[in-house]
């Protein structure tokens, strides 16, 4: 059944001069347009697999981020261009919230040239240098050591970049998370993890890889804020992570923010819906688009028409994605191994 | 050297991979109450790859469990519990994640009997699919034999046929060493037809999959499917040899050898790159031993030096395909 | 300088109906006399082996106990024998408080055939399968996973088995020592954690390793109890094991002991003292068999005799066990390929 | 194919191992100012290897830095700092220790570049030391090579001369790729004679040691050392030129063929274990295109397939020694 989720956001109210307080209309517009595109993204991609699959052209895995789309959103809307953002093997969402050219993600994850990987990734090797996009990644918890370096770098280079590790609570269970919070801690880098708490790794429930009911308490073995804030409440989200964001621009290090959320579609396309009846139907009505839709339309900042039309000029983007994808070329087999080396 | 052992007197039946890898490990634990098994998803759901399909159910869930998404945890957990005395299959859901767990497999259990002068026994399983050819790209598609075969300590078991990925799997399971069995992802669909009932197949035997005059070509799983259909392709023109080694340690290398003999020529398969690969290990023996009788040079066809791309047009080019194979024989044949 | 040592003792006081106070005397000498053995044993390998070097004959690396006697005695004196114990590069304590034979020991260090792993293992790879002793280990970090094992397999053959797994302060910086203490709070299996704090990882200080003051405080990341004993005093030691392994042994799940502790040795012999002088030299005056000692003679349950007593017949039994070694073979190497496999 | 370089008209003086790589490293520091330096112990005491000693005192607690005993978190921050744009170099107290780092080094650095479609330079360099014969047993006396060179996208560095330990660490240093430095153990008391100030040696680049006519022997690392020492006890029967590649990738493996054309015999020898290992790599790449020139079968000395022993005696038996290469020369002469 679902938890109630625990809200920390006046974790270190005192420092937060610079926090934007959430009520700046076309900030939350920029939010909705946001989540909307990711969500929009996700049931095309799925649409476009499942039509490969039937013809059996297998696309590959594919893990969707469709309902945790607030917590993309919130956290890289407090980022800078040049921030940092370590990904895992669901991360669409965070690509396109960092700034992801649409076409070119939608054409990577199709294997296309134009792809943002050049087709060499796929979905679960998404990266974009020019955009500070580190990578989604195969590897669950892999991106977590990672994310010492670019945050370590920006010290040295003393760029005030900021980086920002995004897990799942599944990653949470891997040696790897330990290691990187930990130095972190001791370095003081300025480095900031989200996990995406959705209850499962997998088929696995959350209690199978965490004895604790809040996994932003593991923060405590290394020395750092651990916060907890509802992973579906855009608003919530991205005021839990400016205070972070913060906190590590000025140099006072790590925090660990634990998002708690759920996905709204099995873990991957091959794998058969699992989860209780009754706790996915809590969960789907909490939906984070819904939410801030509701939240928008019922404190006059937009009406239901102009919301619509944020949506369909999504649509008609995505659309334009796809057309893209499809005119696009496959790579070249010939030169396979011309980027092996630099 | 084995024979293909297909006239037993039971009654046929047709089967699949998956359900031959749960067969063997519902039988080996219905034989044995040192058995249990662990692993990322594999309890109640089974298994993502549905392995364990029905097994925590009979067997309770002391024996069958789900683990933490650690693998190192999971290993760990593993070479212990054989110090201990159980006879434990841990599954990793890719081979891939090797690299989350090396130390407690390769520096610890290993090593371990070695180590202590011999006083443990480390009888743990590690299944795992492995593999190309399924656009999952870098992080989900090695087989990483190669690093397996040049660490001391370890067996190593990748079956070709759904009679040897029963037969072979039940043997890994009785086995007193460490053995790491790999299945290919691209062969779940593969039937045959077979007996009920139970078999095994020995580890280090080799088999003769097609008998032939020109050219023996070793290859192993997808790749002995793969190298069946070539030598199919070629057959009016090259009477080739297939040998599938079956395990890579320990590993035939004298049925590779007796086939050599008679045909003069080698080529070797597989779909891991090929630097430092299998394919170059045992070129080093057959030549050593062989040199004199060699027709031609022995070659391998390996998989590209290179992380496997996710674009199937990019992927495809980095494993051998049917066509590499039947250009390769050809090659070798005319010397 | 030398932190002040917080002791936990009481953390569970409600549960430990069967702690022993400690004020049994022939159990206190026993203490002694252990911890006596492993102090005059490692100062017998230093010289052997310095004398080794000298003569242009490398024995290999060497880690020594000497100084943290007390936890190695402390904590095998609550052991059944058939518990299991799982060691460090710096085990040769752990081995003789298990009751490993001093002899072959002795033996193994020095690469004979008599040894307990038959010469094949040396220092950092003793193991003895009869009395439960799952080896020292050349990994730091590398015994935590395989604790999970035995205890697993000490449920499911429900033979009450309890496993110690002992590592330093800087091994609680790998990722193996997070997955496996959640693994085990996870699964409740019956494992007891020791943790010797020396304050230094070769020359690295305890402060780049964990950014919290005490490393017990990183149970809380896993759900498990984390206490403090200081690990120069012996019946400190003991009374917070009796405690965790009874816990364990109830099926109550893990605990994670710190033991504060200082060696008395540079971390291996080719590596040069680093430490600051005052605080080796507070430290060395809390040596913890000077300590038990002195505890004995005050409160009249020995004399100085009695204690020399003993400490003479250790002694004795080293010089036989030099013996031993001198005369023993070393192992022949045409079956070198023998014990790769079963 | 180089020439050794050792008439440079410079003031000489001489040299050993660990100073050489500490200069190399300093050197480069100085020269830019992205080399940054970490690892265990590293910092003010200057590694327990003392490689960086003095260091951090020069170039400040930023460049040069202590970490955690995390390797994971160690091969992270490398691999995370190079796509930053620096140019890390981390150290590895030995390279045993790659167990406890393999997903940051195999399945992320070596791999970015590829897997981004080449957006990513990932120019780290990871110095550690490798071999057995130091009495360190079975999780201190690898060289694990074999694993660095199948994965693919890592350079594989490791020389057996003063000269070019330094040369070849600065050429790593300034390498835009992942490369892999190791050094062995047993060569800390080698001393040269050495030219004063800079110098590179380009990697890729075999050398041969000593010219010959019989027998082409490869080797590299410590093997190269006592290869010459080998070459030198046979000399008055036999003339046998060798070859070290001091890169195992990029492997120069033209220079191997053209000394093999010359003698027509081939040996490689190496101490990691046979299966799977360098030697059977080079043997499959010299038997597929010197087939019809060889006169008699090329052979691999390496060593054992076991873990490491401890005692001595075992040791010595696990690695090949001066007269175990002795005798492989004259049985490959002999044919
Ligand atoms: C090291 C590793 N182990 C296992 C897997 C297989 N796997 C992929 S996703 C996943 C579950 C991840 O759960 P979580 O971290 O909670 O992320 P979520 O899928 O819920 O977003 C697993 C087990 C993997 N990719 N990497
Ligand atoms: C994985 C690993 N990394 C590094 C080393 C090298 N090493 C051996 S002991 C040691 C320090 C260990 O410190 P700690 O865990 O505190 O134990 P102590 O030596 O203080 O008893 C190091 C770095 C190793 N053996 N294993
Ligand atoms: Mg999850
Ligand atoms: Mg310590």
């Amino acid at each position: 059944m679902k938890q109630q989720v625990r809200d920390d956001r006046d974790f270190q109210s005192k420092d937060l001069e610079d926090i934007d307080s959430g009520t700046n209309i076309s900030l939350m517009l920029e939010l909705y347009r946001n989540m909307v595109r990711i969500r929009h993204f996700e049931l095309k991609v799925i649409e476009i697999f499942a039509a490969r699959m039937k013809a059996g052209d297998f696309p590959g895995a594919l893990h969707t981020y469709d309902g945790q789309e607030a917590i993309a959103a919130g956290v890289c809307s407090v980022l800078r261009p040049d921030d940092f953002v370590f990904s895992t093997h669901r991360g669409h969402g965070h690509a396109l919230a960092k700034g992801l050219d649409l076409k070119q993600v939608m054409a990577e994850l199709n294997g296309r040239a134009t792809g943002v990987s050049r087709g060499y990734g796929g979905s679960m090797h998404l990266y974009d240098r020019e955009k500070g996009f580190m990578g989604t990644n195969g590897i669950v918890g892999g991106g977590l050591p990672l994310s010492l370096g670019t945050a370590y770098a920006s010290v040295i280079q003393g760029n005030g970049r900021v980086t920002v590790c995004f897990f799942g609570e599944g990653g949470s269970a891997q040696g790897s998370f330990h290691e990187s919070l930990n130095m972190a801690s001791v370095m003081k880098w300025p480095v900031v993890y989200v996990c995406e708490n959705n209850f499962y790794a997998a088929t696995t429930h959350v209690s199978v890889n965490c004895p604790l009911e809040n996994i932003a308490d593991r923060a405590a073995a290394h020395g750092i804020p651990g916060v907890v804030a509802n992973g579906n409440d855009v608003l919530a989200v991205r005021e839990t992570a400016q205070a972070a964001v913060s906190r590590a621009r000025r140099g006072e290090g790590p925090t660990l923010i634990e998002c708690k959320t759920y996905r709204h579609k099995p873990h991957c396309m091959v794998i058969p819906e699992h989860r209780p009846r009754k706790e996915m139907k809590e969960w789907l009505s909490e939906d984070p688009i819904l939410m801030l839709s509701a939240k928008l339309t019922a404190q006059g900042y937009a009406t239901e028409e102009e919301l619509k039309a944020i949506e369909n000029r999504e649509l008609e983007l995505l659309d334009e994605a796809v057309s893209f994808m499809q005119n696009s070329p496959f790579p070249d087999p010939a030169t396979v191994g011309n980027t092996l080396w630099a | 050297m084995g024979v293909a052992q297909k006239d037993v007197a039971l009654s046929k039946r047709r089967l699949k991979l998956i359900k031959a890898l749960n067969e063997a490990i519902d039988e080996e634990m219905a034989r044995d109450d040192k058995v249990c098994l662990f692993g990322e998803d594999i309890g109640a759901f089974g298994g993502v790859w549905a392995l364990s399909s029905g097994l925590q159910k009979k067997y309770g869930k002391h024996r069958v469990f789900d683990t933490p998404l650690s693998e190192s945890a999971i290993l760990g957990t593993a070479v212990g519990a054989a110090m201990a005395g159980l006879r434990p299959i841990a599954e990793l859901q890719y081979i891939d994640f090797l690299t989350q767990c090396m130390d407690p497999l390769f520096n610890q259990g290993a090593k371990l009997r070695f180590m202590s002068g011999g006083q443990f026994k480390v009888p743990i399983t590690v299944v795992a699919p492995c593999g190309a050819g399924t656009s999952e790209a870098a992080h989900h598609s090695q087989s990483l034999e190669a690093w397996l075969l040049n660490a001391p300590g370890l067996k190593v078991v990748m079956p070709s046929s759904i009679y040897d990925l029963k037969g072979l799997l039940k043997s890994a399971i009785r086995d007193d060493n460490p053995v790491i069995f790999l299945w290919h992802k691209a062969m779940y669909d593969l039937e045959e037809e077979v007996s009920e009932g139970e078999w095994t197949v020995p580890l280090g035997e080799a088999l003769v999959r097609r008998a032939g005059n020109d050219i023996t070509v070793v290859a192993f799983s997808l790749m002995a499917v793969r190298a069946l259909q070539a030598a199919e392709e070629v057959s009016a023109r090259i009477s080739v040899e297939v040998v599938d080694p079956r395990t890579l340690k320990p590993l035939d290398i004298e049925a590779i050898r007796t086939s050599v003999r008679k045909t003069g020529r080698l080529l070797v398969v597989h779909e891991s790159p090929t630097c430092c690969g299998v394919g170059g290990d045992i070129v080093r023996q057959i030549v050593e031993s062989e040199f004199k009788g060699l027709k031609s040079a022995p070659k391998v066809l390996g998989g590209a030096d290179l992380p496997i791309p996710f674009a199937k047009s990019l992927e495809s080019a980095c494993v051998p395909q049917l066509k590499d194979i039947v250009r390769q024989i050809e090659s070798v044949v005319q010397g």
